[in-house]
């Protein structure tokens, strides 16, 4: 067990680093950066070269943006009165759009938002994905079956801002039950987490219908039915697990997805989470911010594909911990 | 004291190909406390004569005719539930498939209670107390620490033991012991069939061994019924059948086996020829276009299973062992002095 | 007595067990010897993981044996497996059971009868073409399937064309791995005779690996039992099946299904219990000891602690067998 | 097939002239049918299947000879207070305004759009699909657009063909240690959310607005083909090295090894024909996932650029549309028609290829 953790923070450590240093050396060698980017306002030019430490040789700026020791004056080479500081301790520095904020304060703020609102599109995804796929392997070519395999089909298949704009259309303008958008009481997440939840709900539902008739068809239930088990033991005790197998692995990836898709729905439905402040710090070219908010989530995808391998090994007793 | 009677059992399948009799007019009773062999190559139907009458044959099969009498029920008109309560409680079946017959997901203990709580609806921890019984009787030491073990973690052999356990749970009055294929190592299928043999003296079981084997079955069996596609072709006490068979397909089976008894490098006698396919349906004898004895009767008609009494020139077997054999034939390969020809006079 | 055709010595070939580098490796097939004359036939018979198909793969090079020799009419071919000179290969071909993968789904039968000899480059098309013709024919198939695919054929036929196929180069050995698995009766006496008659007509040595001791008896004149990669006892069939020596031997016998009840009944009750050991775990001393019925009559635990040479049997010298039971004997050529 | 016993082996191997030539002819005669075209028919048997592969040729026609077609400049605006609603073919058939107003096309479009003049004249399709705020009409930028994802999908198809498949299949060859190594390296790569690490690239390449700079600087579009290119061969690999492992373990592998056969030829003899239908079902699944990822860029304004146009593109320009006094449908409907129908039949294609080209499918009778 140790060992899969330690090498899991090993790579990560490696690809947060791997991060930071990209931005760090494009940002110096681009011209979008801040030595010679006209799009700087004159005043912010002579703060930035201040800020940026234009005049100090390129390694000392290097481990000053990236290292946990802070090398200013105020740092190891000074009084030391801030000793710790750099992209690891997570001071990213101001935010070029806005810059009366520092990089976490934003990301502080608007963080617990989008968490919140992939938190309950993935929740719901599964809450009404795994159901329904059970449903429907447990009566195939069924009309229930029919339907749910459609409704899944189209789920998989449209982009989730398609089925936010149907929706949109639908509920908000036409039937005007829930408001358009914005961020406040529980009713306006509701249709946001149905458009981000809805494409994995389909996925999750397609995994577990095809696990589950994958696991009715294994060997072992002809011997449950060789042995008279009514058939609901023989789905609860013996389809069900293997059924849910495939749908937690798919959960790492699902994760990404969701994160992914915020970053659309969070756009659409005007909601002020760290996926719409990383699309706009991507049209302004505000690569601090940028910066922050792709490593909190890469660590957040991270720390999830973790969670679920840990937990899977739970599910099915013959999966040793050590295979990736 | 016949336990089961099958009468004239058929199941047709309607396949894409076109509808295919894999059984016709399948006959027989099974004793107490005693095996009967059904013996056959792969196609010749054993597996399904046995999963008709448990009503495990897939949604394509029908059963056209026959009837199965056991503890005075009729097995193939009784309703999804009834039968249900007979699966594995009296009549249990015990696949020799060392693969995965077994739930990979829970544990052996958790397995074999279900089946206690199913039809006896014991609590768990009795239920547990006779699982471990169950397995300690089929052999398997210490058996407490096994009830908590996961199938992946037992050999090939343990594995065999727990379904057998299994099946025996319950102390079924039929055991029904499929085996398809012999993936099984020799020895394993040797201790298997002996473990079987004690437990059936110990709790008067009776049970239908499906093999393709003749050998297992000479070893096995007290009496033995011969398949060839989809019809008994030979019925018989396993020493008759064995010493003199009278139906040319059993004898060409015998004589293709190889023997240690015979001289090193004496060259095997195999059957012409290959089974018939079960899609093409077939007039008369099924084994004629194989058979060097086939006249012309033979491929006009199916030569019905007649008893064979042995006041006609017969080998002196007592009545009692009634002998039953489908060939016109028969007259001439049961001749005392036939060792030397064969079917292929 | 001159060097025999085929004599292999000593052989060992092992397996890395478990991904780790220093793992202890799993030693498949620990120190066999036996010998094979031109157009002879041995069995090598053993429960499975007993190694057999392990010395089969050794002998035609797929498998890395680690020490040992394998000398081919003096020719030393264990050395490197991997890079044999074709000559070599030519001479000793392997058979695999059939299987959803002993022949390649997407080539039709001409093309495979013709790799071997396109491999070695003989002849050009048409004389490629016939041959693999005359290969059909051989092993009793119609020379017209020539185009079809494996699938479409049934599994002793497909059997008959890796026989077929083993044979494009008129090797000198056969090497069969557990040629009539699965089969029914009746098809695999139809596949002895073939084999039987190819011997007859090719001169050529076999050397089969099975389960199944019967057809051993009728295939084979020499018999070695194998347990878990060490030969227990090895000679001439009607030697060893006639008055078997090893407690390994009397086990497997007694376990083999005899088509006659009355002597199935009279044969002793000699099963083995227990079971099937794994090569991963042997056990020390003799590998047979904790399933062996006479482990008593052996004096002071030798069989838990001493392995057991091969020695030849006392009546006659061509049997030898590996027990303590005959520890005081001489010790073969 | 007759009897064993009775043939008598056939002594030597020179067969004469004139029965090879009957051999022949018999075996063409009794040709089999191989597994690829059992998988073929099965193909032509799925209907669903069958008609979304008739249908995506269409389109990747339609799209590549959008220059050809009589529609109306994707980029001419004709300034108007509001989107103007689709009007029925029948109403409005055509109308005489063509101006051949398109972007910095490359020869082959530009030769097409100067043969459509020679043909149509200044002939153009009506507003059928309705147009977009500044007068554009929906239905050529739709098929214009549908040209960005096409190429990109054949960007992804060719990136994990080409170092997909090699990648897997050298890692499947190679087996031990270093493709264990190699996977680790493509588990990394897997576990990286890849979508932000695009986002973030595009951040720091950002063009700047002017002109001057951007001509030397490499343009979205290309990070976009890049991106693409980078992330679609990583699952590939791993389909691909999981078949050749399992195909090197193969006895008919081991029956080459046997006679000799190096490595190479058992790649292209045996490994490459067996493999290519995982390729192929993976190449199914992997199409709809690049249409998305280009939609979701260019829906956040990051992808492609106008005046080109995509799907995504439209479908941002449909939304931003929306508004609670004036519902402009079809800036809506028509993107998620457009994008939804060609996804679908890449999924049902999918499918389809799955089902036909598993061998599991030889189930003898029960």
């Amino acid at each position: 067990m140790r060992r899969f953790l330690l090498r899991r923070l090993l790579w990560l450590a490696l690809t947060v680093w791997a991060l930071i240093t990209l931005s760090f050396c494009l940002m110096r060698a681009g011209p979008g950066g801040p030595s010679s980017s006209e799009r700087l306002a004159p005043a912010l030019e002579a703060d930035g070269a201040a800020l940026y430490h234009l005049d100090w040789p390129l390694w000392r700026r290097y481990f000053h943006y990236l290292g946990p020791l802070n090398l200013d004056e105020r740092g190891l080479f000074g009084d030391r009165s801030r000793l710790l500081g750099g992209a690891l301790c997570g001071d990213l520095g101001p935010s070029l759009r806005q810059r009366d904020f520092r990089v976490d304060q934003i990301l502080a703020q608007s963080l617990p938002v989008s968490i919140e609102l992939s938190l309950l599109a993935l929740l719901g995804a599964i809450a009404v994905g795994l159901p329904a796929g059970i449903l429907a392997g447990l009566v195939p070519r069924s009309r229930a079956d029919v339907l749910l395999r459609t409704l899944a089909m189209l789920g998989t298949v449209l982009p989730n801002f398609v089925i936010a704009a149907l929706l949109l259309l639908v509920l908000a303008l036409w039937l005007r039950v829930l408001p358009v958008a914005g961020y406040g009481s529980a009713r306006h997440l509701v249709l946001p987490a149905i458009a981000l939840g809805a494409p994995f709900a389909a996925c999750i539902a397609r995994l577990a219908r095809a696990g589950l008739l994958e696991a009715l068809a294994r060997d072992h239930i002809r011997t449950a039915i060789a042995f008279g088990l009514p058939p609901w033991r023989i789905v609860v005790g013996h389809a069900l697990q293997s059924a849910c197998l495939p749908v937690v692995s798919y959960l790492g990836p699902a994760a990404a997805g969701v994160l992914t898709g915020s970053l659309v729905i969070e756009r659409i439905f005007a909601i002020p989470g760290a996926g719409s402040q990383l699309v706009g710090s991507a049209l302004a070219g505000d690569y601090t911010l940028a910066l922050g908010v792709t490593l909190v989530y890469t660590l957040l995808v991270y720390t999830l594909n973790t969670l679920v391998d840990l937990f899977y090994p739970l599910l099915d007793p013959r999966i040793a911990l050590e295979e990736p | 004291m016949s336990v089961l009677e099958v009468e004239h059992l058929s199941v047709r399948f309607d396949t894409p190909r076109g509808a295919l009799q894999a059984v016709s007019d399948v006959s027989f009773t099974l004793e107490e406390e005693r095996t009967l062999g059904l013996v056959g190559e792969s196609g010749a139907g054993k597996s399904v004569t046995a999963l008709a009458l448990l009503r495990l044959l897939p949604t394509s099969a029908r059963v056209e005719t026959g009837s199965a009498r056991f503890e005075g029920l009729e097995l193939l008109a009784l309703g999804e539930r009834e039968l249900r309560r007979l699966r594995g409680r009296r009549i249990a079946l015990l696949r020799q498939d060392p693969l995965c017959a077994l739930d990979p997901l829970s544990t052996i203990g958790r397995q074999l209670g279900e089946v206690l709580v199913t039809h006896l609806a014991l609590r768990r921890r009795q239920a547990r107390q006779r699982c471990a019984r169950a397995l300690a009787e089929v052999g398997l030491p210490d058996s407490e620490r096994h009830l908590d073990r996961y199938p992946h973690e037992l050999s090939g052999a343990e594995r065999q033991r727990v379904l057998l356990a299994m099946a025996l749970l319950c102390d079924p009055r039929v055991l029904v012991v499929d085996e398809p294929s012999s993936a099984l190592d020799v020895t394993l299928q040797a201790q298997m069939l002996d473990l079987i043999e004690r437990l059936q003296e110990r709790h008067g079981t009776a049970v239908l061994l499906l093999t393709r084997d003749l050998g297992l079955a000479a070893r096995a069996c007290q009496r033995v019924l011969v398949m060839y596609a989809g019809r008994v072709v030979e019925e018989a006490p396993a020493e008759a059948l064995f010493a003199g068979p009278l139906h040319p397909y059993t004898r060409g089976l015998i004589e293709s086996l190889p023997r240690f008894d015979a001289p090193p490098g004496q060259p095997l006698r195999p059957i012409p020829g290959v089974a018939p396919d079960p899609l093409v349906p077939l007039a008369g004898c099924a084994f004629a276009p194989r058979c060097a004895l086939a006249g012309a009767h033979c491929r006009a008609e199916v030569p019905p299973l007649e008893p064979w009494r042995r006041g006609e020139a017969g080998l002196g077997l007592s009545i009692a062992s009634e002998r039953r054999a489908a060939c016109f034939e028969k007259a001439r390969i049961a001749l005392p002095s036939s060792a030397g020809k064969g079917p292929r006079a | 007595m001159t060097a025999p055709w085929l004599d292999v010595r000593a052989l060992r070939v092992e397996f890395p067990a478990g991904s780790a580098p220093h793992a202890p490796a799993l030693r498949a097939v620990d120190g066999v010897s036996f010998a094979l004359e031109r157009g002879g036939a041995l069995g090598l018979a053993g429960e499975s993981g007993c190694g057999k198909s392990t010395v089969a793969r050794a002998l035609v090079g797929l498998a890395q044996p680690r020490s040992g020799s394998i000398r081919l009419e003096g020719v030393e071919l264990a050395a490197q497996a991997a890079h044999r000179p074709a000559a070599a290969r030519r001479r000793l071909q392997i058979v695999f059971p059939d299987g959803p993968s002993s022949l390649d789904p997407r080539q039709t039968v001409g093309q495979i009868l013709e790799e071997p000899l396109v491999l070695h480059r003989k002849g050009n098309r048409r004389e490629r073409l016939a041959r693999a013709v005359a290969l059909l024919d051989a092993v009793g198939l119609d020379a017209g399937q020539l185009e079809r695919y494996p699938h479409e054929f049934s599994a002793d036929q497909r059997q008959r064309i890796a026989i077929a196929r083993a044979l494009a180069l008129e090797p000198e050995l056969l090497v069969l791995d557990e040629p009539a698995r699965g089969l029914d009766s009746s098809v695999r006496a139809q596949l002895v005779q073939l084999l039987v008659q190819l011997r007859e007509h090719f001169g050529l040595a076999l050397l089969l690996t099975t389960q199944d001791l019967a057809l051993v008896h009728v295939l084979c004149e020499d018999v070695a039992l194998m347990c878990l990669g060490q030969v227990c006892e090895y000679g001439s069939c009607s030697e060893v099946f006639g008055a078997p020596r090893h407690p390994y031997t009397q086990g497997l016998l007694a376990a083999v299904p005899l088509p006659d009840p009355s002597a199935a009944r009279r044969r002793a009750r000699a099963i083995l219990s227990g079971e099937v050991p794994t090569p991963a775990a042997p056990p020390t001393g003799c590998r047979f000891h904790p399933r062996c019925p006479v482990r008593e009559q052996v004096p002071g635990e030798r069989c838990a602690r001493e392995e057991p040479r091969l020695v030849c049997a006392p009546t006659t010298q061509a049997t030898q067998v590996a027990c303590h039971l005959y520890a005081a004997l001489t010790p073969p050529r | 097939m007759a009897p064993v016993q009775t043939r008598r082996l056939r002594h030597g191997w020179s067969l004469d002239a004139e029965g090879l030539d009957l051999a022949l002819a018999a075996a063409r005669r009794a040709r089999g049918t191989s597994l690829a075209s059992h998988a073929w028919r099965r193909l032509r048997s799925d209907k669903a299947a069958w008609r979304s592969l008739l249908f995506l040729a269409l389109l990747v026609l339609a799209s590549f000879l959008a220059p050809l077609l009589p529609l109306p400049s994707p980029m001419a605006p004709r300034l108007r207070s509001e989107p103007q609603p689709p009007v029925w073919p029948w109403v409005q058939p055509y109308d005489e305004r063509f101006r051949p107003e398109y972007w910095d096309l490359h020869a082959l479009d530009a030769w097409m759009v100067a043969a459509r003049v020679e043909l149509f004249g200044a002939l153009q399709s009506g507003p059928w699909l309705g147009t977009d705020a500044q007068g554009r009409d929906l239905l050529s930028r739709l098929v214009w657009g549908s040209r960005t994802s096409i190429l990109l999908a054949l960007a992804a198809a060719l990136t994990s063909l080409a170092f997909g498949v090699s990648y897997g299949a050298l890692a499947g060859l190679a087996g031990g240690r270093t493709a264990s190594l190699m996977m680790r390296v493509v588990d990394v790569l897997c576990a990286l959310p890849f979508t932000f690490v695009v986002l973030f690239v595009l951040v720091l390449l950002h063009a700047p607005r002017d002109a001057a700079l951007s001509a030397r600087f490499v343009s979205r579009e290309q990070v976009l083909f890049v991106a693409v290119g980078a992330a679609w061969w990583l699952t590939m690999a791993r389909v691909v090295r999981a078949q050749v492992a399992a195909l090197m373990r193969s006895e008919f592998v081991q029956a080459a090894r046997a006679l000799g056969a190096r490595k190479l030829r058992i790649l292209w003899m045996h490994i490459v024909p067996n493999v290519l239908p995982v390729v192929l079902v993976q190449l199914a699944l992997t199409l709809p996932a690049v249409v998305l990822f280009e939609a979701l860029l260019s829906f956040l304004g990051l992808g492609i650029e106008p005046p080109r146009v995509s799907w995504g593109l439209l479908a941002a320009d449909g939304i931003e549309a929306l508004n609670p006094l004036r519902i402009y449908w079809w800036l809506v409907l028509f993107p998620a028609l457009a994008m939804g129908s060609a996804l679908l039949a890449l999924e049902l294609l999918a499918g389809g290829l799955r089902g036909a080209l598993d061998t599991r499918g030889h189930g003898e009778v029960a």
